[in-house]
């Protein structure tokens, strides 16, 4: 189970724009600790963002997205209260959700 | 498809070209624009929330009643007014050390386990002292300077500041004591002058992308004296406390910015 | 601690000069990094004269005090063995980027073998296309061009580096070669890189 | 072996995630595109992308610094002003694979999304938008530098 994310939302007019900050060491599988083993590679693959159940962004993620990655988008809709709702999964099967309110 | 690759390859060189006037100051300073959203010191500042208000330790209490300077439990404000002298130790203490105070004595934690690798991303001291920092968000630093070891300590920051040894015969002064100076293209803050020692106090502790971890004041400052080639200090030693109290003290009323993202 | 205490009334009369007693620094020096080995000690946190009085004066030394400095310092610059103080500028362009070498603690040390480099781009601009290059000490750029790179020239650079502060005293730059931080034959390079006219450094 | 226990593992994972309701399925129908994401040069990422027809677009805005301060965090915003935009790719020539990362915009979302990436070195990086099944793309060159104390 990962670390939890922070999902913020506001809609402004017409659109809902969304910022997810995900807690994610992001390992290339290339980088090497201090004893000079190879850290083996640990990165999100999957992104989904949906907005009242309905997908509202998709991402594949390799590892040369930024450790504990930050995201933003825009989509048209949503209202205030609604539920906007982030899952990641990454390369060994782990996976986090969180949700937040629309502001 | 090779002319493909060939245009793109080809296309990347003309924007190059084209975007080139852009200064080096000015591209670092989009650069750091671009990350001001979206701080990851935010997850360390929830972990370290969730550290600060769960029993934890042999005695399976919670941080809740630990005195960080304006009494038991007193999060808000508490970082703008460290260090400070503490009559329980009978010494001038950082939030660092203070925190040690506080899970060896309330939370029963051996003080090895309590600083074990506190230096690696991810660590409790790490997220602790990020809540902690995130608390003064907005209040102006302003740690006391009147007990006599506060005093002292004022005085032996300022005297450690300035006294240069090593083989590169570094002091902190070297590359801190003048306006608009950089290493490579990093700003300098020059604690001789309060306006710029404010910029700078009030953004750390601060995320570093190249670290990938939020460093706290301590941590940086045992970087900045392993790059100066000295030995490593030890953790909450009373030169990098006295060290901070004199930063501190030149950027007093400096308003804190809450944690920063720094490269 | 307890001598500290006994010391504190001294202290306080001093402090309302400023200055911290010496002792209270060197005390607090001495116990704040217990890692450190004798010879650590010895080398990376003991003073030599030059460096307590710079630190005494903080870097404006009175002129009895600087005169004694230039003095002593001169008196230790060395030369490479074939006497050949023009290197390679190649050779010195790397030793310019380098930043590494000599870290130790047990944070992020560096292997004992590590190249020491002589980081110039930290603090000079040098050849143009670096564009990361700091400004604590002046701008480089085309030195061998407004210099030459005749035997004056060539040996007053190669002193400059070796011990900045037989021309400079309490300068801000490294001793490189008093320190042994750089070997005689790598100061000569960084002088080539300075002066060279095939050099970056003048090209461009 | 190793790649067949990956896959039947992760798509357990997925098909679980799906009855749980936190994917839905149409999410977890993509299956991360592996060939895309070990392609080592931006020709044969590319090509398993199915783009190896994209042409230079005018319609594509890249904002990102021209120098990055560390090679670790570069931030990109990149939007799509071509019609019927269905996803982008971020790509980069110097990393040691290509593809950083794929973006797909449902119907209702605007063509424009704000990340970070890694880039090993100074490179040109390259935004790859598929829109109505044709590929276009637009490069922006990002230097990055060598910072600090050194070490």
């Amino acid at each position: 189970m990962g670390s939890p994310m922070k999902v913020r939302a506001r809609n402004d007019g017409g659109t809902t724009e969304v910022k997810i900050l995900m807690s994610h060491p992001m390992e290339t599988g290339r980088r090497k600790n201090e004893k000079g083993d190879l850290i083996p590679a640990l990165f999100i693959q999957q992104v989904s963002v949906q907005h009242q159940g309905k997908v509202v962004l998709s991402a594949q993620w390799g590892p040369a997205i930024s450790a504990n990655p930050f995201l933003s988008f825009k989509f048209r809709g949503g209202a205030k209260g609604e539920t906007v709702k982030v899952t990641w999964v990454d390369n060994k099967g782990d996976s986090r959700t969180d949700e937040a309110l629309i502001a | 498809m090779r002319r493909i690759v060939a245009a793109a390859l080809g296309l990347g060189v003309a924007c190059g070209a084209l975007g080139g006037d852009q200064s080096a100051s000015e591209a670092i300073a989009q650069y750091r624009q671009m990350l001001e959203d979206g701080n990851p010191a935010e997850l360390m500042e929830l972990r370290g929330e969730e550290l600060w208000t769960t029993p934890r330790g042999p005695r399976n209490v919670t941080l809740e009643q630990c005195d960080l300077g304006l009494g038991p439990g007193v999060v808000e404000g508490a970082y703008a007014r460290l260090p400070r002298y503490f009559a329980d130790t009978d010494r001038v203490q950082d939030v660092e050390s203070r925190l040690l105070t506080c899970m060896t004595t309330l939370q029963g934690f051996a003080y090895e386990d309590a600083t074990r690798a506190w230096y690696k991303a991810g660590s409790d001291l790490e997220a602790l002292v990020t809540f902690i920092a995130t608390r003064s968000k907005g209040q102006p630093i302003d740690t006391p300077v009147k007990h006599a070891k506060e005093v002292e300590a004022l005085a032996v920051g300022a005297d450690f500041f300035y006294r240069r040894s090593g083989p590169l015969d570094f002091a902190c002064a070297t590359c801190h004591s003048q306006d608009d100076r950089r290493i490579r293209l990093q700003e300098l803050p020059n604690f001789e002058n309060p306006a710029s020692a404010r910029t700078s106090m009030t953004v750390w502790p601060a995320y570093r992308v190249s670290q990938s971890a939020v460093w706290t004041m301590e941590r940086r400052l045992i970087d900045c004296i392993r790059q100066m080639r000295y030995p490593e200090p030890e953790l909450g030693s009373d030169a990098i406390i006295a060290l901070q109290v004199y930063l501190q003290h030149q950027a007093r009323g400096g308003v804190m910015q809450g944690p920063g993202i720094k490269r | 601690m307890k001598s500290l205490s006994r010391a504190l009334p001294l202290l306080l009369c001093l402090l309302a000069n400023g200055v911290a007693a010496a002792d209270a620094l060197e005390v607090t020096v001495r116990r704040s990094f217990p890692g450190a080995s004798d010879e650590e000690r010895r080398t990376r946190l003991d003073q030599d004269e030059v460096q307590a009085l710079c630190s005494k004066h903080r870097n404006r030394p009175p002129a009895d005090v600087a005169a004694r400095i230039v003095e002593s310092q001169l008196q230790t610059i060395r030369y490479p063995e074939d006497g050949k103080l023009l290197g390679d500028w190649r050779a010195g362009e790397k030793l310019a980027s380098i930043g590494t070498g000599g870290h130790i603690g047990r944070i992020q040390p560096d292997p004992a073998d590590r190249k020491k480099g002589g980081n110039c781009y930290a603090c000079h601009t040098l050849a143009k296309k670096e564009v990361a290059a700091g400004n604590l000490g002046p701008s480089l750029t085309g030195i061998g061009t407004v210099r030459g790179n005749g035997p004056e020239a060539v040996r007053y650079t190669y002193q400059k580096i070796f011990n900045a502060q037989a021309f400079f005293p309490c300068s801000s730059m490294p001793r490189f070669g008093h320190s042994g931080w750089l070997t005689p034959q790598e100061i000569a390079d960084a002088v080539a890189f300075l002066l060279d006219p095939e050099s970056p450094v003048n090209k461009d | 072996m190793v790649r067949r226990e990956f896959l039947l593992r992760g798509s357990g994972l997925l098909a679980a995630l799906v009855a749980a309701g936190w994917l839905s399925p149409e999410a977890a129908a993509q299956e991360w595109n592996r060939a895309a994401f070990e392609a080592k040069s931006i020709k044969e990422a590319l090509e398993a992308l199915g783009a190896k027809d994209a042409s230079a677009g005018a319609d594509i805005v890249i904002t990102a610094p021209e120098i990055a301060e560390n090679g670790a965090v570069v931030p990109i915003t990149v939007a799509s002003r071509i019609a019927g935009t269905e996803s982008i790719a971020l790509l980069a020539d110097k990393n040691p694979s290509a593809l950083s990362g794929v973006f797909t915009f449902p119907v209702g979302t605007l063509p424009e999304v704000h990340t970070r990436v890694k880039l090993a070195e100074t490179s040109n990086v390259h935004v790859l938008v598929r829109a109505g099944g044709k590929f276009a793309f637009a490069t922006k060159e990002i230097k990055v530098t060598l910072g600090g104390c050194g070490g």
